[in-house]
């Protein structure tokens, strides 16, 4: 059992699990790149030390630089945060290998979970619903072509195995459209990837992102803790969050749960983690796993009263959860503002020095942020700087608090994205709710062009 | 693309450790090249002892740790420290060792000189980039 | 010393020892050798090699626990059939007493025998090779009259020369290479007993015999 | 290649030992403290069964006539390459041409009797009987089965590419990783032999109580010890049976012998107890006219030693790939 943590991480997230491991009575470890040795989660620490330069790659994501450090300072558990190692396996393994916890699932369901077609399969098995597709490569005969097409319904959309990036798909709204479609992909794959495989998967025009939040411990208790929308987004990055997903009946969420649940205990899952899916007129398609703690964890951490980074490192020490199915239900309503330091237009990076930092307060309102007055935003890594996390009674009462907090949140020194999170909450799609993933990026496309 | 982007894509550029960074678009084109200079001083852009440790004839005064450890003046099998202040030492010379574990990493002396104070204390926990000997001419 | 029941005891984590109950005889080592081909197949054994009346079972890995070990040493045991050995028989010349046989004095002296008879009757037998051992080929021979018994020495000797006859308690041997010793030589031979790049390295195996020829006895 | 340039008496090629030759008589030879040697290689990333050389009299000295990888563990020395200062237990780069020398040390918080010095590749002479090592009796293994001299050349076996170190990263010795002192004395754990009970009750507690010298007259093939009489109840004279390096005899004058790695592979002298093979490299660094200390153990505790040990160098492995890998990203 151990009671020394070595946090392999910076910003808020390091803070946030040095609160959980200090609520817990444990001490605390920090690792740090040169670019960070005046940061908070440096000075809170009861041992800190300097792993490397300021690049990721040669401290936060350089294992041996981390596993060395807790050698050193005598950690017997590692907790990885959110990015950088927290979802690779190889590391896993090695701080199993070091004789350390490591605070998080077992490599192997990390590594099953990181692969897109064992962790589906994974899913399949466990009865949680996943985008119907294709199972592996399309058939070249146009009437079997047909035939799996039928089976996965329209509209389709017909994917490269070799592509990525936005190339080498199609979609296909008619039947008619079927064999002129494969062969332009066909052709295209052939030519830009090298690799002729087709598949297909049903196309959803207007999905919705929404996560089911887990919590698990070694001996089979798993938790679903209610939904989480996160289709606020811009190129695939969260922008608000909020919890639980408006709009989706307490039933048809309920029993999605479960099947996580199930999934879990199937898979042997330790630890905090996340379902994604994308919903479409309440159907749940599964897309991928996240093994760790996410960014957003705090508005289910709002809504159901739960400390879920510090139920995450008691299961790793051990502990059987002591929290029922039952004993779990959501109050109120969530959102979470992810404060960047970025141009507002471009939306690029702005690191720099903070001149002004001024917090909001108030019933429900809280803020997850390593920066201060004076603080520098260095460039190397993401660019969030805060999260603005809001709670009221209904969703109307949260939203009332998070326009009223939004409006004393003062940044100066870098560009952010306040503005952003103050016009959105003016916006009637927002304020109804229940909006698809390419609601921003669409709003934000009509505003340049106006 | 803005001229004030550029310095986000030269830290971008730092990073990844790339040399040479072109890019076209319709009405601009940027060439960003790193000097071997620069390449060299990287780890230290954001206002580390490594800047202080290197002034600017390029001699460095102070033997910087590279690793975390617990510095130890002397060989655990050895009565003697490695090094006393006002010896000379040369480049590439045991100045203290980093304990890590059951083992020891060195740490060399960046150049000929001679050794002006031992700052690390003896088997005080050390990080990346500390400074743990001083140098004199 | 005589027990009635086979003893195991320990030689630290690297190896025990099985010895057998009884007086020393040639109908306890062909059990020993048919117990050593058993138990050289098992796979906790590194080798098990047959010294006079009992057999070291060296481990590849030291067992968590001896008792299971221990259990199936007793039960082969008492299964052990003798397994008697059809060796060659070889002859070796001997040069009793003088520079090479240097304790032939302290045999004198504990057995009342003068050197000739001495000689005499060690070189009377047909001795049974029981074991190999103590050096690179190094021969336990059985057999020996017990007139001419001498205790081990109580300092043993550094350096003793390839080729040396000599007692040691009741048994006797011929040393194959220079090296130290606790028994007392009483001559010497020039028979080459061990080549390392022969299969086996080794002149003489369990089951083969020795006999001693008087070339000469020294005064 | 190397060549040897000093006299160096008692210089032998060694590596893990031989094992499975005891039916023809071969005892397993082997390095004498078989931790500083599996340090050494674990430096170097050679396989664990490469051999070495083992040094017991200063000085010692060996041209490199080619680029090569060395690591220095074992007895601590005043050790150098080309005037350069190795540090204890660490490796370093030979060039061609480079001299390295051993001399006695002047002052050292731990001294030990045998250094070891391990070469990428290991020393590449045949495998007689599955061992490199030198058998001296029987004249088999190392170089011709004999001890080093001056003149003689070395080859090196291949590197296998995943040498971990040799930038002058070093080891904590054993000595303080995992010490054993009792009194203020270097200790070993001894396992109760088939004859222990045969000896008086005095006896048997002064093998605990008593300090033990290391006589003059030790060496690989066992260590011979003066301090108290050890008398057994009643003579006895045992049937030759097989034995191991650890053994301590105890003649017919009462003062043990512990059996070395060259000890003979069979014995008949009474045993009162074994050295544990966990604590074998502790007796074999202790030096001449120092004195030791015995400590009972069982069978668990022994195992338990054993584990310790094997937990240890690969916690030392792990670190040097944890070094070499921080290293490379930097």
């Amino acid at each position: 059992m151990f009671d020394n943590v070595l946090i392999a991480n910076r910003g808020e997230i390091a803070l946030r699990i040095q609160r959980a491991c200090r609520t817990l009575g444990l001490r605390t470890v920090a690792v740090y790149s040169q670019a960070d040795r005046d940061a908070p989660h440096v000075k809170y620490a009861d041992t800190a030390v300097c792993i490397g330069p300021a690049p990721a790659g040669k401290s936060y994501l350089d294992g041996a630089a981390i596993l060395l450090a807790a050698e050193v300072t005598g950690a017997q558990a590692i907790h990885p945060g959110y990015g950088f190692l927290s979802e690779n396996a190889a590391f896993a393994d090695d701080v199993a290998r070091s004789g350390l916890t490591f605070i998080g699932p077992s490599p192997a369901c990390i590594r099953t979970m990181g692969d897109k077609v064992a962790a589906k399969r994974a899913m399949r098995e466990a009865n949680v619903p996943c985008v119907p597709g294709s199972e592996g490569a399309l058939p070249d005969d146009l009437e079997a072509l047909q035939s799996v097409a039928g089976e996965i319904g329209l509209p389709l959309i017909l994917k490269a195995a070799g592509g990525g990036g936005g190339r080498g798909m199609r979609v296909v709204r008619s039947r008619s459209e079927l064999a002129d479609a494969f062969a332009l992909v066909r052709e295209e794959a052939r030519r830009a990837f090298g690799n002729p495989e087709i598949y297909a998967e049903k196309f959803l025009e207007h999905p919705r992102h929404v996560e089911i939040q887990v919590l698990a411990d070694a001996y089979g208790t798993a938790l679903w803790l209610g939904s989480r929308d996160c289709s606020l987004q811009r190129r695939h990055q969260k922008v608000l969050e909020e919890a639980p997903a408006p709009g989706l009946p307490g039933g048809l969420v309920a029993r999605i749960g479960e099947r996580c649940v199930e999934a879990c205990r199937r898979i042997g899952y330790q630890g905090v983690g996340t379902f994604e899916f994308l919903v479409e007129q309440e159907e749940f398609f599964f897309i991928e796993m996240n093994t760790r703690v996410q960014v957003e964890h705090p508005v289910t951490e709002a809504t159901t009263g739960i400390d879920i980074v510090a139920e995450g490192i008691r299961v790793a020490r051990g502990e059987a959860l002591t929290l029922s199915q039952a004993d779990i239900s959501c109050h109120g309503h969530a959102f979470e503002c992810r404060i960047n330091a970025e141009d507002p237009t471009t939306f690029a990076p702005s690191p720099g020095q903070i001149t002004r930092f001024d917090v909001p307060g108030g019933p429900g309102v809280r803020v997850d942020s390593h920066i201060a007055a004076g603080a520098a935003v260095p460039p190397y890594y993401d660019s969030m700087i805060a999260k603005l996390i809001v709670h009221g009674q209904t969703r109307h009462e949260a939203m009332a608090r998070l326009k009223v907090a939004l409006s004393e949140m003062r940044v100066e020194g870098v560009a952010t994205n306040l503005a952003l999170h103050r016009r959105i909450l003016d916006e009637p799609g927002f304020i109804e709710g229940g909006f698809d993933i390419h609601y921003l990026e669409q709003l934000l496309k009509a505003e340049a062009s106006a | 693309m803005k001229i004030s982007d550029i310095p986000q894509i030269a830290a971008w550029i730092s990073e990844a450790g790339i040399a040479t960074y072109e890019l076209t678009g319709p009405d601009y084109r940027i060439c960003l090249r790193r000097s071997v200079k620069a390449r060299s001083r990287r780890a230290g852009s954001a206002g580390s002892v490594r800047d202080a440790a290197v002034p600017a004839r390029g001699q460095p005064d102070v033997a910087l740790s590279l690793s975390v450890g617990l510095f130890l003046h002397a060989h655990p099998v050895q009565e003697a420290a490695l090094v006393e202040p006002n010896e000379p030492v040369a480049a590439g010379q045991p100045l203290g060792l980093l304990q890590v574990g059951p083992i020891l990493l060195p740490v060399l002396s960046p150049r000929d000189g001679i050794v002006a104070s031992i700052i690390a204390p003896d088997r005080s926990l050390v990080g990346y980039g500390d400074p743990l000997v001083a140098l004199k001419p | 010393m005589m027990v009635k029941e086979p003893q195991i005891s320990l030689l630290g984590t690297r190896a025990l020892l099985f010895e057998a109950p009884g007086e020393t005889s040639l109908t306890t080592q062909w059990r020993i050798w048919s117990l050593a081909r058993e138990v050289d197949t098992w796979p906790e054994v590194s080798e098990a090699v047959p010294g006079v009346n009992n057999l070291l079972v060296s481990f590849s890995v030291p067992p968590r626990s001896l008792a299971p070990l221990e259990t199936r040493l007793h039960s082969a045991w008492d299964a052990a059939t003798p397994m008697i050995l059809q060796g060659r028989t070889i002859e070796l010349p001997v040069v009793y007493g003088g520079e090479g046989g240097p304790h032939m004095a302290d045999v004198v002296a504990h057995t009342g025998l003068c050197p000739h008879e001495i000689a005499e009757i060690h070189a009377s037998p047909l001795y049974p090779v029981y074991a190999i051992g103590s050096h690179p080929g190094y021969c336990y021979l059985g057999g020996m009259d017990a007139r001419i018994a001498t205790p081990r020495r109580k300092v043993p000797v550094l350096k003793l020369p390839g080729g040396a006859v000599s007692i040691g308690g009741s048994q006797t041997g011929v040393s194959a290479s220079a090296g130290p010793s606790g028994w007392n030589t009483i001559g010497t031979t020039s028979t080459t007993f061990f080549d390392a790049s022969r299969d086996p390295p080794v002149l003489l195996q369990p089951g083969d015999s020795i006999r001693f020829r008087i070339v000469e006895v020294v005064r | 290649m190397m060549e040897i340039l000093s006299k160096s008496a008692l210089t032998t090629i060694q590596d893990r030992g031989r094992f499975g030759a005891l039916k023809w008589g071969v005892g397993t030879a082997g390095a004498m403290d078989g931790l500083a040697l599996a340090c050494g290689n674990l430096l170097l990333g050679n396989s664990e069964d490469a051999a070495a050389i083992e040094i017991q009299v200063f000085p010692f000295e060996a041209r490199f006539d080619c680029e090569a990888e060395i690591a220095l563990t074992g007895a601590t020395c005043e050790a150098s390459i080309d005037g350069k200062v190795i540090l204890p237990w660490s490796s370093i780069q030979a060039k061609a041409g480079s001299v390295l020398r051993l001399g006695l040390t002047r002052s050292a918080r731990w001294r030990g009797s045998r250094a070891y010095v391990c070469v990428a590749g290991g020393i590449d002479v045949p495998i007689v009987l599955g061992s490199r090592s030198t058998q001296l009796r029987g004249a088999i293994g190392g170089l011709e089965g004999r001890a080093l001299q001056q003149g003689d050349r070395l080859p090196f076996g291949q590197p296998n590419g995943a040498r971990r170190a040799s930038d002058g990263t070093s080891i904590v010795p054993p000595s303080f990783a995992l010490p054993l002192i009792v009194d203020g004395l270097p200790a070993a754990r001894v396992l109760p032999a088939a004859e222990y009970h045969c000896f008086k009750p005095e006896s048997q507690s002064d093998l605990w109580l008593k300090p033990w010298k290391v006589t003059p007259q030790s060496d690989r093939y066992g260590y011979r010890l003066s301090g108290s009489v050890l008398e057994p109840v009643a003579p006895m004279e045992l049937r030759s049976h097989g034995i191991v390096p650890g053994v301590i005899q105890v003649p017919h004058g009462g003062q043990p012998i512990v059996q070395m790695c060259d000890a003979q592979p069979s014995g008949g002298y009474p045993k009162i107890g074994t050295v544990i093979e966990a604590d074998l490299w502790r007796l074999g660094q202790a030096p001449i006219g120092s004195s030791i200390r015995f400590i009972e153990t069982d069978w668990d505790g022994a195992l338990h030693a054993l584990d310790e040990v094997s937990r240890w160098l690969s916690e030392v492995a792990r670190c040097l790939d944890l070094a070499k890998a921080r290293k490379a990203s930097s």
